[in-house]
């Protein structure tokens, strides 16, 4: 059923029309099977119209929510009314009758809204056509599609709260109408549709003034200086520092100098040689390790782990008990720890369930573990702005969609971006 | 029924010879169609219909008291096939070019200008197929207008296709609708194949409108031909029409919520400087 | 209605907010690719050419095309608007053909040029030969024609009323019309992606006021998180 | 500063120094890119013709690029450019570059052709061989979006007939153009549409539905697109031609209001123009509410301009517009066509462009109806002295239209009128209209003489009769022989004239035609095969046997028994149970509720019944013949 809607949703899709969801009088004048719904009233005056609901409402996750009716039989008159409509909604009128209630009516191709008189909006439609209903929960409005042409929108500012169902409603005898909810390609365009929708948004976004030109003059140029200088891409940095920011800053010798000697540190631990590492970073900023327990004491595992890898077992024991036992601090500790001791329980350690411990990602997390200690005990952070800045996106991002936020559901952070899946 | 038809058929007999008696006879025991004829050219005056009648057209209309009573739906199901509504068939006084003349009453109460109009109408153009009719219509001795008025006007032909009798526009309700067509007698004798037609024939009995030997009709002037708008006249309204086969006699009732009810179109199918029942042929078409 | 707001928005605290941004993981590829496609689509070749070496990370399109565009640029900002023209038809001859704007204010640059290099005789026959045709054609353009022309009627072209066409900031105007002409051309999008990214993240933060009290990062240049103010 | 012109131009075909050629080729085009007036000046020293020449010999890639630039930008924006372009086979040898190896020659020459291409001189591109075409729809697919563009452009003009559109489908172009269809940006979007339009317009619309319907929504949404409308509503006619099933959906789409809306911008260009008067032409030939939306749209006073405007297809564009405008009273009402129209009408019958006078004339059909405002201002324009002039006009066309021009004139005809007409028209005309090479203009003239006698009194009869010198009743009794085979339509209108005769001229009308010799053909036709045939005898009939009573109707009425009438009536009346029987008791019926005594239903009593008989029969037809 996601086809119906712009992402799978956790929610269930409206499926077929709900026989029961009449309840007064009218709804026997209808004679509903799953999608199909027929009129065999009276249909002598307004009050012998009778509506039909769909089994659900529209998935309050979706960013767009698309179906559509084909007309069977125009009947008598063709007084067909399609729409939307919340379940407090009563059934023996034409969506768009009541309050909550939206529908756009066959015989005069008025568009309705909470009230018995509709403003002219559309063509006529009868026997043979499909119309299309287009909730746009980012833009919220509704627009509907005339065998598969846009018709524009049809009501604007439709309150997102509302628990809108699909709903249909007829007034005449003979007429008759089929849903599809998706569950059969569509005549309209759908995809076409949501891609417009994600384009009139990436606009609306894109039209957000940045602020803070930053010192430099160039917000951009000095985000880009300080990541290439915090990756220590330093010929970059300067030729950004240069090119970009007219030279406004450029890279300090003791920067390099600074950072390089980082850089040795993690490549060391990265390297495996873990003693030397702990030592170079005490010397190069005393006392950064013992603020940090928990680096620390992962340099320990490390340490541990490469003479697991060495196949010294024994050497391994040894600095188990002596250092290791009782230094883990946090549960997460105590798990590390005993993942990396289960690995002298096997032959082939490489192989048993912990052994990525023994992988070089272990020693990249270490080494980065130890450099982001050592950078925040001088005062800097462990990333650049630009990466925090990236990270809170994300974060704002799924916190949005959690709330079950329509538009951040529906923003491509991956499409702006050089490759798929970041963030995401 | 069979007595009174021998006797219509031995008086007729007894008129006139020859062949021609003999093949009226073949042709009137040919159909039994003709008993609603004849009920309806003997009997009823073209007024109103009785309280009797009026229940029966409610019934065809779609009764509004069967409204919420249970049992309606039940006895009768909607049929799951959508029955096959037929047109009325081509009648010769219902085509381009056709003329009509005669006159309206504007009130009931003698005005200083007389309360009649005499009154010409030219279908100019039919459409069987959407079930669409226009023309114009011609207005003479009208308050303040030296030359005729003249309107040009467009209709619909109740054809349970493409229009049903309920009017649902120009203001008209059901109501409305149904004081309306009962004035014509033509609409009131359909009530003996009365069945829940929802304001088209009967649907258990399709076809019937086909073969009645009236055609109903509403026409609405779109514009003012020769005048302005400020004419003093008002085309507001649109006129109820009920035309009868045969003879090329048309009945109008003039409705707009705000005018003299009731204003009566009478006219009668005609050809200038032609003898009764004959008919010139002009011809057009549009390139 | 204000507080009641702020009263039912959840807030979130600084450690919770951290663990949610920890749980971001952010390729270094990924930033990397950011980096270059803001280097390429801003045309500073050089840098685009170093961080590849440095980072190993692909440029994506041919610098050459870029340096190219880069080349043209320079030429107008050098004032040599003639190889300008030149190597923008040879990259694609449609754009000076059907943007009449721009290849009008080319012209006009290349008049203002020749002003400035005091060719005053060859810059009066060429206003005749090439400039005032355009006029004809397109009077949009009759009013800056006869400001640039009007350079010629003075001694001192720098200190008079049209001096602004003079400057070097008119050099900077028609270069970028121009490189945004030949960047459109190559379809290609004009804007990089970074800027983008940013702006969503002003926006979406706006968005998520609505609904949670959180840590903001309200100075891009930063990134600090700034903790949210107690409530009282 | 660069050489003068003629220099570059002597270089250009200079002894066999390469590079010298290249540069004087790139000098040239840097000099005339963009540059109308220098176009100009190379185009009148002869410059293009060496440059194709150029082109044409395989001088390596540096140089055909020049050189491809080069003619483009000639054929840019300059009408003397195009054609010096086309004259010299530019044309064709760039269409060959299109299978270069060199990837810069194929975008080059690709960007050219575009250049071509986009005037509306370009030629349709019949030239293309199947090679050039195969490879034009393999680039659809390419990688460079501006090449995929012009493909679709180029192939846009390959479908002007059916075999083209048919190779065009043959190297599989439908596939390649909907993949372009969906594109993001707008320009290759219209283009892809412009193509399809183009490859489907004339093709059996029931074949081509799927593909239409899909084309539509995508035509409409670019009509909203300022970036490209230019092509679109063009494209849009196309796709709507003869496919009457999607001007609903156009319409559904408010396509009229916005095409409407391009007409009232003032830099509407003549290309804009055009499409979109077509397109409105088509969108309002049927539809009667189209017509009133475009009518509400009040553009009218635009449309009428576009009468005289100095682009020829603009003028054609706009007569097709009015006339599809003027098969409507109402339309022609609501949009106050009158007075204004008629002028400009008339002065396309004298255009130079004979279809624009076809067009011109048919609309003209309409707007002289009595039913149309204009009518008394075209014939105040000497509209009457135009139409009979166009009755000997050489193109049966104009002569088909002004025959029926004056046909609908007379329908109805004011008494005015009706002299105005006769004294305008020589009989002769109507004589050799009658007798027209043209099956189409016969047909006219007998309905026109129909009208002449129709609806109008016995003066009007013998004055008719005295414009034809006494000869027009026997032009109708002669075109009314079943014997002769003269087409039943043109029998059946004869006959009704015939009839008009009789009603209209009372008593001498029907002594006349009694004495006509029609009676023979009248009594025949009844026991035609053609309904219409039969039917308008039956009328004759009646209009003979009337007034009912009176001795000279009982005279007729046993003269025309005698010549087997009544058993030919009786035959048709010998059928199936249908409504007939029943509308005839109604006639008697309304003889006894009428002022009429009973017993003058007479013979006419039976006989207009028997009419109706057959009148009432149309959809029984095939019943009665079963049983005849």
């Amino acid at each position: 059923m996601s086809l119906a809607t712009s992402f799978s949703s956790k929610f269930p899709s409206p499926l077929h029309w709900d026989k029961q969801s009449g309840g007064r009088v009218n709804s026997r004048w209808l004679e509903v099977t799953d999608t199909r719904v027929k009129y065999i009233g009276p249909g002598s005056e307004d009050k012998d119209a009778a509506s039909v609901r769909a089994d659900t409402p529209v998935p309050p996750d979706s960013s767009v929510y698309y179906y559509e009716v084909a007309v069977i039989n125009r009947g008598r008159d063709g007084f067909i009314g399609i729409g939307f409509a919340t379940s407090e909604v009563p059934l023996d009128r034409l969506p768009g009758w009541d309050s909550h209630s939206y529908g756009y009516h066959g015989d005069d191709g008025c568009a309705f809204k909470g009230s018995g008189k509709g403003n002219a909006y559309g063509p006529t439609f009868t026997t043979g056509d499909v119309v299309g209903v287009l909730f746009d929960r980012v833009d919220c409005c509704i627009s509907f599609v005339k065998n598969g042409i846009d018709l524009g929108v049809a009501f604007a500012d439709v309150p997102l709260e509302e628990r809108l169902y699909p709903c249909v409603g007829l007034r005449t005898p003979d007429e008759e109408v089929d849903a599809n909810f998706g569950a059969s390609p569509f005549v309209g365009d759908f995809p076409g549709m949501v891609a417009e929708c994600r384009e009139r948004l990436t606009e609306r976004v894109l039209a957000t003034p940045l602020p803070g030109r930053g010192k430099a003059g160039s917000l951009l140029g000095e985000l880009v200086f300080g990541y290439l200088q915090h990756h220590g891409h330093w010929e970059t940095a300067a030729a950004v520092g240069r090119d970009v920011l007219g030279g406004a800053v450029s890279v300090s010798q003791a920067d390099i100098a600074d950072a390089r000697s980082r850089q040795a540190v993690a490549e060391a631990a990265a390297a495996g040689r873990v003693e030397e590492a702990v030592d170079m970073a005490e010397a190069l900023v005393p006392g950064a390790l013992a603020a940090q327990p928990a680096v620390l004491f992962r340099l320990h595992c490390q340490r541990f782990l490469e003479l697991v890898r060495a196949r010294d077992d024994e050497g391994a024991m040894r600095y188990g008990r002596s250092v290791l036992s009782g230094a883990a601090a946090s549960d997460q500790d105590q798990e590390l720890l005993q993942d990396a001791l289960s690995l002298l329980a096997y032959e082939e350690p490489e192989a048993s369930p912990c052994g990525e411990l023994l992988g070089a990602k272990a020693r990249e997390d270490a080494a980065a573990a130890l450099s982001a200690a050592l950078l925040a005990h001088s005062g800097r952070s462990a990333q650049s702005a630009l990466e925090r800045c990236l990270a809170q996106l994300g974060a704002v991002r799924r916190e949005l969609v959690q709330l079950g936020d329509a538009s951040a559901a529906m923003l491509r952070f991956d499409k702006s971006l050089p490759s798929n899946g970041m963030l995401l | 029924m069979e007595r009174r038809l021998a006797n219509l058929a031995s008086e007729r007999l007894s008129e006139r010879r020859g062949v021609q008696e003999l093949q009226l006879l073949r042709s009137l025991r040919a159909r039994e169609l003709h008993v609603t004829a004849m009920e309806q050219l003997l009997g009823g005056n073209g007024e109103a219909c009785s309280e009797e009648e009026l229940e029966a057209l409610n019934y065809i209309m779609g009764p509004s008291y069967a409204v919420g009573d249970g049992d309606a739906a039940e006895e009768e199901p909607g049929p799951s096939e959508p029955p096959d509504y037929q047109p009325p068939a081509p009648c010769s006084y219902l085509q381009a070019g056709q003329g009509f003349e005669g006159r309206q009453r504007v009130a009931r109460v003698v005005n200083p200008q007389g309360e009649y109009w005499r009154v010409m109408v030219r279908i100019q153009e039919l459409d069987r197929g959407r079930g669409l009719v226009s023309g114009s219509m011609w207005a003479e001795n009208v308050p303040h207008a030296k030359s005729p008025v003249v309107t040009f006007w467009e209709g619909e032909v109740v054809d349970d296709v493409n229009h049903s009798f309920i009017t649902a526009k120009w203001g008209a309700s059901r109501a409305d609708d149904l004081r309306h067509w009962s004035k014509f007698q033509g609409f009131c004798s359909f009530k003996r194949q009365a069945q829940r037609g929802q304001g088209r024939w009967a649907t258990g009995n399709c076809g019937r409108l086909r073969e009645w030997p009236y055609i109903f009709m509403r026409w609405k002037e779109r514009f003012f031909v020769n005048v302005g708008e400020d004419c003093g006249l008002t085309i507001a309204g649109f006129y109820y029409v009920c035309l009868e086969r045969a003879s090329g006699r048309i009945e109008g009732f003039y409705f707009d919520p705000s005018s003299t009810p009731f204003q009566h179109l009478d006219l009668q199918a005609s050809c200038p400087g032609a003898a009764p029942r004959c008919q010139s042929f002009g011809t057009f078409e549009y390139r | 209605m204000g507080r009641g707001e702020a009263s039912d928005r959840r807030r979130i605290q600084l450690s919770e907010w951290k663990r949610k941004l920890d749980a971001v993981k952010i390729q270094k590829e990924d930033t990397n690719k950011l980096i270059m496609n803001f280097l390429v689509t801003e045309g500073y070749v050089e840098a685009a050419h170093t961080f590849e070496l440095e980072s190993g990370t692909p440029p994506g399109v041919d610098l050459g095309a870029i340096s190219d565009r880069m080349e043209i640029r320079r030429a107008v900002q050098r004032g040599n608007v003639e190889e300008a023209i030149e190597r923008v038809n040879d990259l694609n001859p449609e754009i000076l053909e059907e943007k009449h704007q721009l290849s009008f204010h080319l012209q006009q640059q290349r008049l203002i040029e020749l002003v400035r290099e005091g060719r005053t005789e060859e810059a009066l026959e060429f206003a005749q030969e090439y400039l005032a045709p355009r006029g004809e054609e397109h009077p949009a353009f009759l009013g800056e024609l006869e400001r640039t022309v009007a350079l010629l009627a003075f001694e001192d072209a720098r200190s008079c009323p049209v001096a602004d066409l003079m400057d070097i900031a008119q050099r900077q105007k028609t270069a970028s019309e121009l490189n945004a002409a030949i960047l459109a051309s190559q379809c290609q999008e004009r804007e990089p992606r970074l800027p983008g990214l940013l702006k969503m993240l002003v926006w979406a933060q706006d968005h998520l006021d609505e609904k949670l009290i959180y840590p903001r990062i309200n100075d891009l240049v930063s990134g600090e998180l700034v903790e949210p103010p107690a409530d009282h | 500063m660069v050489a003068s012109p003629a220099d570059l131009v002597a270089k250009l075909s200079s002894s066999g120094d390469r590079d010298a050629r290249l540069k004087a080729v790139r000098d040239i085009k840097n000099v005339i890119i963009g540059n109308k007036q220098k176009k100009q000046v190379f185009v009148s020293l002869g410059a293009v013709p060496r440059v194709v020449e150029l082109l044409s010999c395989d001088a390596g890639g540096p140089l055909l690029v020049q050189c491809a630039a080069a003619v483009g930008s000639f054929a840019y924006g300059l009408d003397a450019g195009v054609q010096a372009v086309l004259a010299s086979g530019g044309v064709a040898h760039l269409l060959v570059a299109l299978s270069s190896e060199d990837e810069a020659v194929v975008l080059a020459a690709s960007r050219a052709l575009k250049m071509v291409y986009q005037s509306p001189m370009a030629p349709a591109a019949h030239a293309l061989a199947g090679s050039a075409l195969t490879r034009l729809v393999w680039l659809l697919g390419a990688a460079n979006l501006c090449v995929a563009e012009v493909a679709a452009r180029v192939l846009a003009r390959c479908c002007d007939t059916p075999e083209q559109q048919a190779a065009v489908l043959e190297a599989g172009g439908l596939g390649g153009l909907l993949a372009l269809l969906a594109a993001a940006e707008p320009a290759r979007r219209e283009a892809a549409a412009d193509a399809l339009a183009a490859l489907l317009s004339g093709s059996p619309a029931a074949a081509s539905q799927a593909v239409r319907r899909a084309v539509l929504p995508v035509l409409v949404k670019l009509l909203g697109c300022t970036a490209v409308r230019e092509g679109v509503p063009g494209a849009l006619a196309a796709l709507l031609d003869d496919c009457p099933a999607l001007h609903r959906a156009a319409a559904d789409a408010d396509a009229i209001g916005r095409l409407a809306a391009f007409l009232q911008d003032e830099r509407c260009s003549s290309r804009l123009k055009v499409g979109t008067l077509c397109a409105l032409g088509t969108l309002c030939l049927d539809y009667e509410d189209h017509r009133r939306q475009l009518a509400e749209a009040r553009v009218l006073p635009q449309i009428v301009r576009a009468l005289d405007d100095p682009d020829a297809q603009v003028r054609a564009a706009a007569c097709t517009c009015v006339r599809s405008m003027s098969r409507s009273v109402v339309a022609l009402h609501c949009s106050r066509v009158g007075a204004d129209v008629a002028p400009p009408l008339f002065r396309r019958l004298q255009d130079a462009d004979l279809g624009i006078q076809a067009t011109a004339s048919a609309t003209l059909c309409n707007v002289v109806l009595d039913t149309s405002p204009a009518q008394e201002a075209v014939l105040a324009a000497g509209g009457l002295a135009t139409l009979v002039r166009l009755t000997s006009a050489p193109a049966a066309e104009l002569r088909v239209n002004a025959a029926w021009a004056l046909q609908n004139l007379m329908h109805h005809a004011s008494a005015d009128v009706r002299a105005a007409v006769l004294a305008a028209l020589p009989w002769e005309r109507v004589e050799a209209l009658a007798s027209d090479a043209d099956a189409r203009v016969q047909e006219r003239a007998v309905k026109l003489l129909q009208n002449v006698f129709a609806y109008c009194t016995p003066r009007d009869v013998e004055a008719a009769q005295a414009w034809s010198g006494g000869v027009a009743l026997r032009l109708l009794v002669s075109s009314a022989n079943p014997a002769a085979n003269v087409p039943p339509l043109r029998r059946s209108h004869s006959l009704y004239g015939l009839c008009n005769v009789a009603v209209s001229g009372e008593e001498a009308g029907r002594a006349a035609v009694m004495a006509s010799g029609a009676v023979p053909h009248i009594v025949a036709s009844l026991s035609d095969t053609d309904n219409a045939v039969r039917l308008a005898a039956v009328w004759c009939v009646i209009a003979l046997s009337e007034p009912h009573g009176k001795p000279a109707a009982a005279q007729r009425v046993a003269d025309l028994a005698a010549a087997g009438a009544l058993a030919a009536l009786r035959g048709l009346a010998e059928d199936p149970p249908s409504l007939d029987i029943h509308e005839r008791d109604g006639d008697g019926g309304g003889e006894e509720g009428g002022a009429g005594d009973g017993g003058a239903a007479g013979e006419g009593g039976l006989l207009p019944g028997t009419g109706q008989e057959v009148l009432m029969r149309d959809e029984d037809e095939d019943v009665v013949l079963s049983s005849l």
